[in-house]
């Protein structure tokens, strides 16, 4: 059905954090829509109709979203990405189902998100998948002590502690410490780590954001005494422009992430390039990725719909296969991709830290 | 006891960030009784002061601390900008409430203001460069760095010198009589509203000793980073005693020695809200705070 | 006199602030219907006694009887309950209250409607209403403030405010009325009025008082009785002429003056 | 030394002073005598510059106060009684004096202005390091005229000084008054206590009102009916 | 009859012709709106407005007209919302409830069965808390009470049960993405009604409560708790019986946030954040509003909403300059800016302590004539 679309607009809205204590990732999920549509529209666009973006702030609040997903659905916007953080995307996911239109969101990686059978779908994993990764790959390198810091009242960080602590078991892995904070805007870790440290564990489990890791936990980690090894998952990704004084304390830190940016392939390099140029590299990140994928996943459901109706797109959503940035997937029953996880870790390069890919993982 | 003893170090030092920046609250609330949601912005203003003089003094070949020279200057310049701009305005027609809601309506400014700025923005950022000698030392078995030890010592230092000030000189009593009895002050020739302007220098300049002290530890800045820090540390203001500098100081080590050590021994997840549990038991006990003398009000 | 019941009766009471003795060994009884002063030099703890006897102060020791009952470190509001009524030396208003309102509060104990009759406004509310806005006027009129009734307190002159104060104690519908230096800041005119108000008060609810006052014109002419005190203790007690002759009330407190203009 | 001509002060819509007109000439003792609400305390705030003056010329020593700041009239050598008190409720009572003598610099004559407050009130040494809102009423009244002359005023202006103390306290801040007057310094006096207040000044005015309804020489104010009447209660 | 009881008459039948009154201009609404309009804009606006409102006037009570300042309101709101949300999850569990095929009594019965469960609790709470924390004055209080909302925060977070996809469930963690009451957009739009009353009736509730004699007690003891002990009243019963109120109406309010949103995160009921749902947005309501006028927290919460609500989605910015654009993308500077300037210009709030009246309006006359009105 080539050129159906011809001089339609196509609405695309996004719904993210723009402003508040985590404007950081709705900014680079927002250059990463706006990126591939900017791309499929200089490609002539979806079968010849213009992407547009409309993006509403959520404010990191449910209401806030929910306010934004009725405002879009009457701005008649024919799919929507959306939501940042687990807890607001679920305020959503009814209202999605229930007006049938389909919601996909680059981030949120709570395993409640995608049911079977509706419009909701996603880019990234879920989180007992990659806590099980985790697991997997800290048996690989035959360490069998862990520790476990997370954040008890954050849902990305519980959701992938309780995703590898079931699966710790699994890989003959035990957990000799867990230690907690409140949330992930704590600042100050030297006493649970400092705890840690005198375990006697041999990798610590530390789902936490960049922000944090970078500059506090690492850092805080290594000058508690613990020399053991760090990993998590892809809130590490980003450490490495925040990372700071001795660059030696993030050698022997792993974690999971949707891409690798030294992955030779075309798109992923395309994409590195085309960000960097548009926005700079500083919110470069694996989320701009997912956001970059999510919007290309819905245009290819467009495309293979051939219209605007929200069911013939749900339905060409469903099931997809897909290859990009982030990876070769395909959508399973829930909406959630079955894809492989890529291990990094950070090098130090000319005093610059800088990702290395070590494995993939699935 | 050398794990307890680390905590305890531990503590001190989360505490000393805290002791600093209370001792700013208490400055401007002891002189106009306004609860300044907006030192948490102050502090944000320093650290970010911070980020980006750090490695332009460094370039000129001057340690990276003196670059606290310059936040102090930018913080006090925010801070009398607040005062004449938004809290002396407000403060000639309303009342204490009025004022409240103006501080909250400052650091709201500041705060969205930085991530509207594009060179400040959402993302954190990391200060790479050591503030202060890096490196650990032990202490009798106990392991910590010279950035704690620093920040103690200079927490302390700034505590005594404030509470000579506040004693001893002249500027000082008329601070305290500003904050009793503005008329009475005006009476006895005291400019009143250079006073409060003099108060803002010193709570921003605190602010910005503090954000030093923060940044040197926890390395990073962000549009956000003033909101739990300054909270905590105006519990930690009112737990010591409000309007008093050893107050300020007690409490804020108290709410580290608290925090490490219901981290270590209790539960770290629950740390933030025992924080407030053991505030809300001294009150209790002190309504005055641990150091206020509670002066019943003469009928 | 022996067949007049006692209304207040303090034994030994004493009040200490830090390491100082603000009362001590302080002792009265006054007798229904008495109208007894208490005079001292400033500082000598007259409105301590008189915040102990309120509840605001918790006696350091002794004990207080309202008619023969122990009421001895009872809450303020009950003792209100009990029967005293007090004004306050330093006016202490419900400032952004009407006049009317500050009258009527004094009702609120006595009010028996409850959550459910507020609610659904009952016969019962807009009867109770009625009732305690007839009594708060009749309390106002005594002190002729009935034609400020809809003004704001604080926007009264300073005298009206003391006035309104004595209304507002009135309302509570007490025994005893305890009165902490109703004439400060009146000039002699604005006094004799006060002065004919309180006997006013006095023929209209029968009532005991009990009250401090540093203007002798007013306290020698009105006062059955005096007690002196002086550093917390009672120097003297007795009668007005007693009292203006006693050597020791007129070194310490009155002065040699004050006693050839009484 | 202090001339104030056709002076009107209003709170919002409410004039509180209606073009008032007074004088005060060095060495005397001025009494402004009034009802409850006839605006005596306004024109003491409209003086020291508490209250903004709405129109009207306040002149002291040939200086226009309506330029001068508030805060910096005190060093000009006039002092302000206020009613009511206003002590720093929070501070010792040695600290309130101190604050008083805020404008002077030399210590040697803040040590002496201090020796003549504790001359004039005994009770003030004994509770020098008592926090001043603990003190009873008369003290604190003490304390006030205490801090004023800390300063060392050439014009005291007092706003009911004698309010809520003892008779013998009453006397002696009259006596205070006097010898206040004697050292030189000028006094205009505010009272309730009329009688006290026509018996120690040389002229005195009556405000009604807002308005000056009588001046004169303070004797013969005395003794007339119509004062008698209003505010001496004969 | 009494002047009393006539005016007072006169005021039920202007209150009940607004309330119709207004009830009527919705039903126009619903009918002459697109769908869009009417569904997905106008209801969602009159739910969260109820909830403000709520906010707004009962936390007026303890602010206003008690005079306590109170930094933790959002937190028996939370309360309230967790218990609704939890409890009717039970139901749904147990199988005795199905929010999208419930018959209407039904829905509206466990509606208001678990909004008012929620209140209970709040209410239960706020009375253990307020027991000891109204021992303390002015800012102290507003310390404490600060202190208190984030330790209910904290606490819900560390609940096994309260988080997750809750109660058997559910593991500790500040999300809890079940929610047996959260109805869609169509229910919403169905049960309209349902928050306007409730909304009506407590406000009226409140309104009732400020001008008995409970509301003299209060505001005597705002003024001066001494001078109100002095005056025979309980100055401590009536503190913690307005707190408890106040915190009821709250957990309602958090009732009815439970039914509109299907998500909960203990975010929502903080001190502060990057929205305007927090204590301290109720807060600047109250004070922007006027301290002491339940018709200005109204006014407020309405206001307050919809500057929010049309800085974000308003087409009118999208009409803007790009450079107007670039700083409405941060709608809490906007928002700031504008509170600063308001509270600069009305310090008292828009209302002061004055309460709206249309009776006052409508028979302005005839009552002078009857007299008794304060000035
Ligand atoms: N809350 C308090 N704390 C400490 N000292 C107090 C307190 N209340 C009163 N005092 C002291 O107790 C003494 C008695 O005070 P009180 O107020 O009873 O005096 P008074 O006789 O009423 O004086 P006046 O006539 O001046 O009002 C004074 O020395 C006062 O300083
Ligand atoms: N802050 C104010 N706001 C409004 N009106 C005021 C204010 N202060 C005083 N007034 C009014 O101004 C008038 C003059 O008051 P002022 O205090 O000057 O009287 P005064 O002569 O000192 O009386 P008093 O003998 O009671 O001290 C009065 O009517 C008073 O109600
Ligand atoms: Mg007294
Ligand atoms: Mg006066």
């Amino acid at each position: 059905a080539e050129g159906a679309l011809e001089g339609q607009t196509i609405l695309i809205g996004n719904i993210a954090p723009m402003t508040g204590v985590i404007a950081n990732y709705g900014t680079a999920v927002d250059n990463g829509i706006r990126l591939a549509a900017s791309e499929i529209n200089a490609s002539g666009g979806i079968l010849g109709g213009t992407v547009v973006i409309s993006t509403k702030d959520n404010q990191f609040t449910p209401a806030e979203a929910i306010n934004g997903f009725n405002a879009l659905l009457s701005e008649g916007a024919v799919a929507i990405i959306g939501a940042i953080a687990s807890s607001v995307t679920s305020a959503i996911t009814g209202p999605a189902n229930d007006e049938g239109i389909v919601l996909i969101t680059a981030t949120s990686t709570a395993d409640s998100i995608t049911t079977e059978d509706d419009y909701v779908f996603r880019a990234c994993f879920k989180d007992s998948f990659q806590g099980r990764m985790c697991a997997s790959y800290a048996a690989s390198q035959g360490w069998t002590k862990a520790a476990i810091l997370y954040a008890k009242g954050d849902a990305y960080s519980s959701g992938l502690r309780d995703s590898f602590v079931a699966a710790a078991p699994d890989y003959g892995i035990e957990v000799v410490e867990e230690q907690s904070t409140s949330d992930t805007m704590a600042v100050d870790f030297s006493s649970q780590l400092a705890t840690i440290a005198a375990s006697g564990a041999e990798v610590l489990f530390a789902p936490y954001y960049y922000d944090t890791v970078g500059p506090k936990i690492i850092p805080q980690a290594r000058e508690a005494g613990y020399l053991g090894a760090i990993i998590g998952a892809d809130g590490f990704d980003g450490t490495q422009d925040v990372a700071v004084g001795d660059l030696t304390a993030y050698e022997n830190v792993y974690f999971t992430n949707h891409y690798s940016p030294e992955d030779p392939s075309e798109v992923v390099q395309n994409f590195i390039a085309a960000y960097t140029e548009a926005y700079g590299a500083e919110s470069l990140n694996a989320l701009a990725a997912l956001a970059y994928d999510a919007m290309y996943m819905v245009a290819q459901a467009i495309e293979t719909a051939g219209s605007l109706d929200h069911d013939a797109i749900r339905d060409a959503m469903a099931g997809m296969h897909y290859v990009g940035v982030t990876g070769d997937m395909t959508l399973d029953e829930t909406g959630t991709p079955d894809k492989s996880v890529a291990i990094l870790t950070f090098v130090e390069e000319d005093g610059k830290l800088v990702q290395k890919f070590v494995t993939s993982q699935h | 006891m050398t794990e307890f003893l680390q905590q305890v170090i531990i503590g001190l030092r989360i505490g000393s960030v805290y002791a600093l920046i209370a001792l700013g609250y208490t400055m401007v609330y002891g002189i106009i009784r306004l609860i300044n949601f907006a030192h948490g912005e102050f502090i944000m203003v320093g650290g970010y002061t911070l980020f980006f003089m750090i490695p332009v003094l460094m370039g000129f070949g001057l340690p990276a601390w003196t670059s606290v020279f310059a936040a102090i200057i930018i913080c006090a310049a925010v801070g009398v900008l607040a005062e004449l701009l938004a809290y002396r305005p407000v403060r000639k027609k309303g009342n204490r409430m009025t004022a409240l809601i103006t501080a909250i309506g400052v650091s709201l400014i500041l705060q969205n203001l930085a991530q509207a700025i594009p060179f400040i923005g959402p993302n954190p950022k990391a200060i790479t460069q050591d503030i202060f000698q890096s490196g650990r030392i032990d202490l009798f078995g106990v392991n910590t760095n010279w950035t704690s030890i620093f920040t103690i010592i200079i927490a302390a230092f700034v505590m005594v010198g404030l509470q000579l000030f506040i004693h001893k000189t002249k500027i000082g009593r008329a601070m305290r009589a500003v904050s009793e009895n503005k008329a009475a002050s005006t009476l006895m020739g005291i400019n009143v509203n250079r006073t409060i302007v003099i108060t803002f220098i010193i709570g921003a300049g605190l602010a910005a000793v503090g954000a030093l002290m923060y940044c040197a530890q926890y390395r990073a800045v962000m549009t956000t980073m003033g909101s739990m820090l300054g909270l905590k540390a105006f519990v930690a203001a009112v737990l010591g005693g409000i309007g008093l500098i050893p107050g300020a100081m007690l409490g804020g080590m108290l709410i580290g020695l608290i925090e490490a050590l219901v981290t270590a021994y209790i539960s770290s997840s629950l740390a933030n809200a025992l924080v407030f549990v053991v505030l809300i038991l001294v009150l209790l006990v002190k309504p005055a705070g641990i150091m206020g003398r509670n002066v019943g009000e003469k009928v | 006199m022996s067949e007049r019941a006692i209304v207040l009766k303090t034994e030994k009471l004493g009040m200490m602030f830090g390491g100082l003795k603000a009362v001590n060994d302080f002792n009265i009884e006054i007798l229904e219907g008495e109208l007894v002063g208490l005079i001292g030099p400033n500082g000598s703890g007259k409105t301590t006694v008189f915040n102990m006897l309120t509840g605001l102060h918790i006696p350091f020791e002794g004990e207080i009887y309202l008619m023969g009952k122990r009421i001895t470190g009872m809450k303020t509001h009950k003792i209100i309950e009990q029967g005293i009524a007090r004004t306050f030396q330093n006016i202490r208003l419900f400032g952004e209250m009407s006049v009317l309102e500050n009258v009527k509060t004094s009702f609120t104990k006595d009010v028996k409607y409850n959550l459910f009759d507020t609610m659904f406004r009952t016969p019962k509310y807009f009867q109770i209403e009625k009732d305690i806005e007839d009594k708060a006027m009749d309390c106002l009129r005594i002190v002729h403030l009935d034609d400020k009734a809809a003004f704001q307190a604080k926007s009264l002159p300073y005298g009206q405010q003391r006035k309104l104060e004595i209304a507002r104690a009135l309302a509570t519908d007490m025994k005893l009325l305890l009165l902490d230096e109703p004439a400060a800041g009146m000039n002699p005119t604005e006094t004799s009025e006060l002065i004919a108000c309180i006997y006013d008060i006095r023929k209209k609810f029968n009532i005991t008082i009990f009250l401090i006052e540093h203007d002798m014109s007013l306290v020698m002419k009105i006062c059955e009785r005096i007690q002196v005190i002086n550093f917390g203790n009672t120097i003297a007690h007795g009668f007005p002429n007693e009292i203006a002759h006693n050597p020791d009330v007129i070194e310490a407190y009155l002065g040699e003056e004050a006693v050839e203009n009484a | 030394m202090l001339k104030i001509e056709d002076l009107v002060v209003s709170y919002g819509a409410i004039q509180a002073l209606r073009g008032i007109s007074l004088e005060v000439n060095e060495g005397e003792i001025v009494s402004l005598i009034g009802a409850n609400g006839a605006g005596k305390t306004t024109t003491l705030h409209a003086l020291t510059g508490l209250i903004p003056i709405k129109s009207g010329k306040v002149h002291y020593q040939k200086k226009n106060l309506r330029k001068v700041r508030a805060h910096e009239i005190v060093s000009l050598g006039l002092a302000h009684v206020p009613e009511g008190r206003q002590v720093f409720r929070r501070m010792t009572v040695i600290e309130n004096l101190l604050m008083g003598a805020y404008s002077r610099t030399d210590r040697a004559e803040i040590a002496q202005n201090l020796t003549k407050v504790y001359k004039h009130f005994p009770r003030l040494e004994e509770r020098a390091k008592q926090i001043a809102g603990t003190l009873s009423g008369g003290e604190q009244q003490m304390l006030a005229m205490g801090r004023a002359m800390m300063s060392a005023p050439k014009l005291i202006v007092m706003d009911e000084p004698s309010m809520g103390l003892s008779p013998i306290l009453v006397k002696e801040v009259f006596n205070i008054i006097e010898d206040m007057h004697k050292e030189g310094i000028t006094i205009l006096l505010v009272e309730q206590n009329a009688k006290m207040a026509l018996s120690v000044a040389d002229r005195a005015y009556v405000l009604e009102n807002g308005k000056i309804s009588m001046s004169g020489k303070a004797s013969e104010l005395l003794d007339d009916e119509k004062v008698r009447q209003a505010y001496l209660g004969a | 009859m009494t002047d009393l009881r006539k005016k007072s008459l006169r005021g039920v039948i202007t209150n009940v012709i607004m309330v119709a009154l207004l009830i009527i201009v919705i039903y126009i609404l619903s009918v002459s709106l697109s769908d869009n309009n009417y569904r997905l804009k106008l209801v969602p606006i009159i739910w969260h407005l109820c909830i403000f409102i709520l906010l707004g006037t009962s936390l007026n009570l303890t602010m206003g007209f008690l005079g306590q300042l109170t930094l933790g309101h959002m937190g028996f709101m939370g309360i309230g919302a967790y218990t609704a949300a939890l409890s009717s999850l039970a139901l749904e569990r147990a199988g005795l409830f199905i929010a999208k095929t419930a018959p209407p009594l039904q829905l509206i019965g466990v509606m208001l069965g678990c909004s008012l469960l929620g209140a209970i609790v709040a209410g239960i709470i706020s009375l253990l808390m307020g027991i000891p924390a109204l021992r303390m004055r002015g800012d102290y209080l507003a310390i404490v009470t600060l202190g208190f909302g984030l330790i209910i925060e904290n606490v819900i977070a560390n609940l096994p049960f309260a988080g997750g996809n809750g109660l058997a469930e559910g593991t500790a963690s500040a999300n809890l993405y079940q929610n047996g009451l959260g109805i869609n957009s169509r229910l919403q739009a169905q049960y309209v009604y349902f928050p306007i009353l409730l909304t009506i009736i407590c406000v009226a509730f409140m309104f009732m409560y400020t001008t008995s004699k409970y509301g003299r007690a209060i505001k005597a003891i705002r003024e001066d708790e001494i001078a109100a002990n002095a005056s025979g009243i309980n100055a401590t019963y009536y503190k913690i019986l307005t707190f408890t109120i106040s915190a009821f109406f709250a957990g309602l309010a958090g009732g009815l946030y439970a039914i509109s949103t299907s998500s909960l995160t203990t975010g929502t009921f903080t001190f502060a954040n990057s929205s305007i749902w927090n204590s301290t947005f109720i807060v600047v309501m109250v004070v922007l509003g006027g301290m002491g006028s339940l018709t200005g927290s109204i006014i407020a919460a309405i206001g307050m909403y919809m500057l929010n609500y049309e800085i974000k989605n308003g087409a009118w910015v999208a009409a803007m300059p790009q450079f107007l654009q670039s700083i409405f993308a941060f709608p809490m500077l906007i928002y700031a800016f504008v509170l600063t300037i308001v509270i600069m210009f009305k310090p008292f709030g828009l209302m002061g302590t004055y309460e709206f009246s249309l009776r006052r309006l409508l028979f302005r006359k005839s009552e002078r004539a009857i007299g008794g009105e304060a000035k």
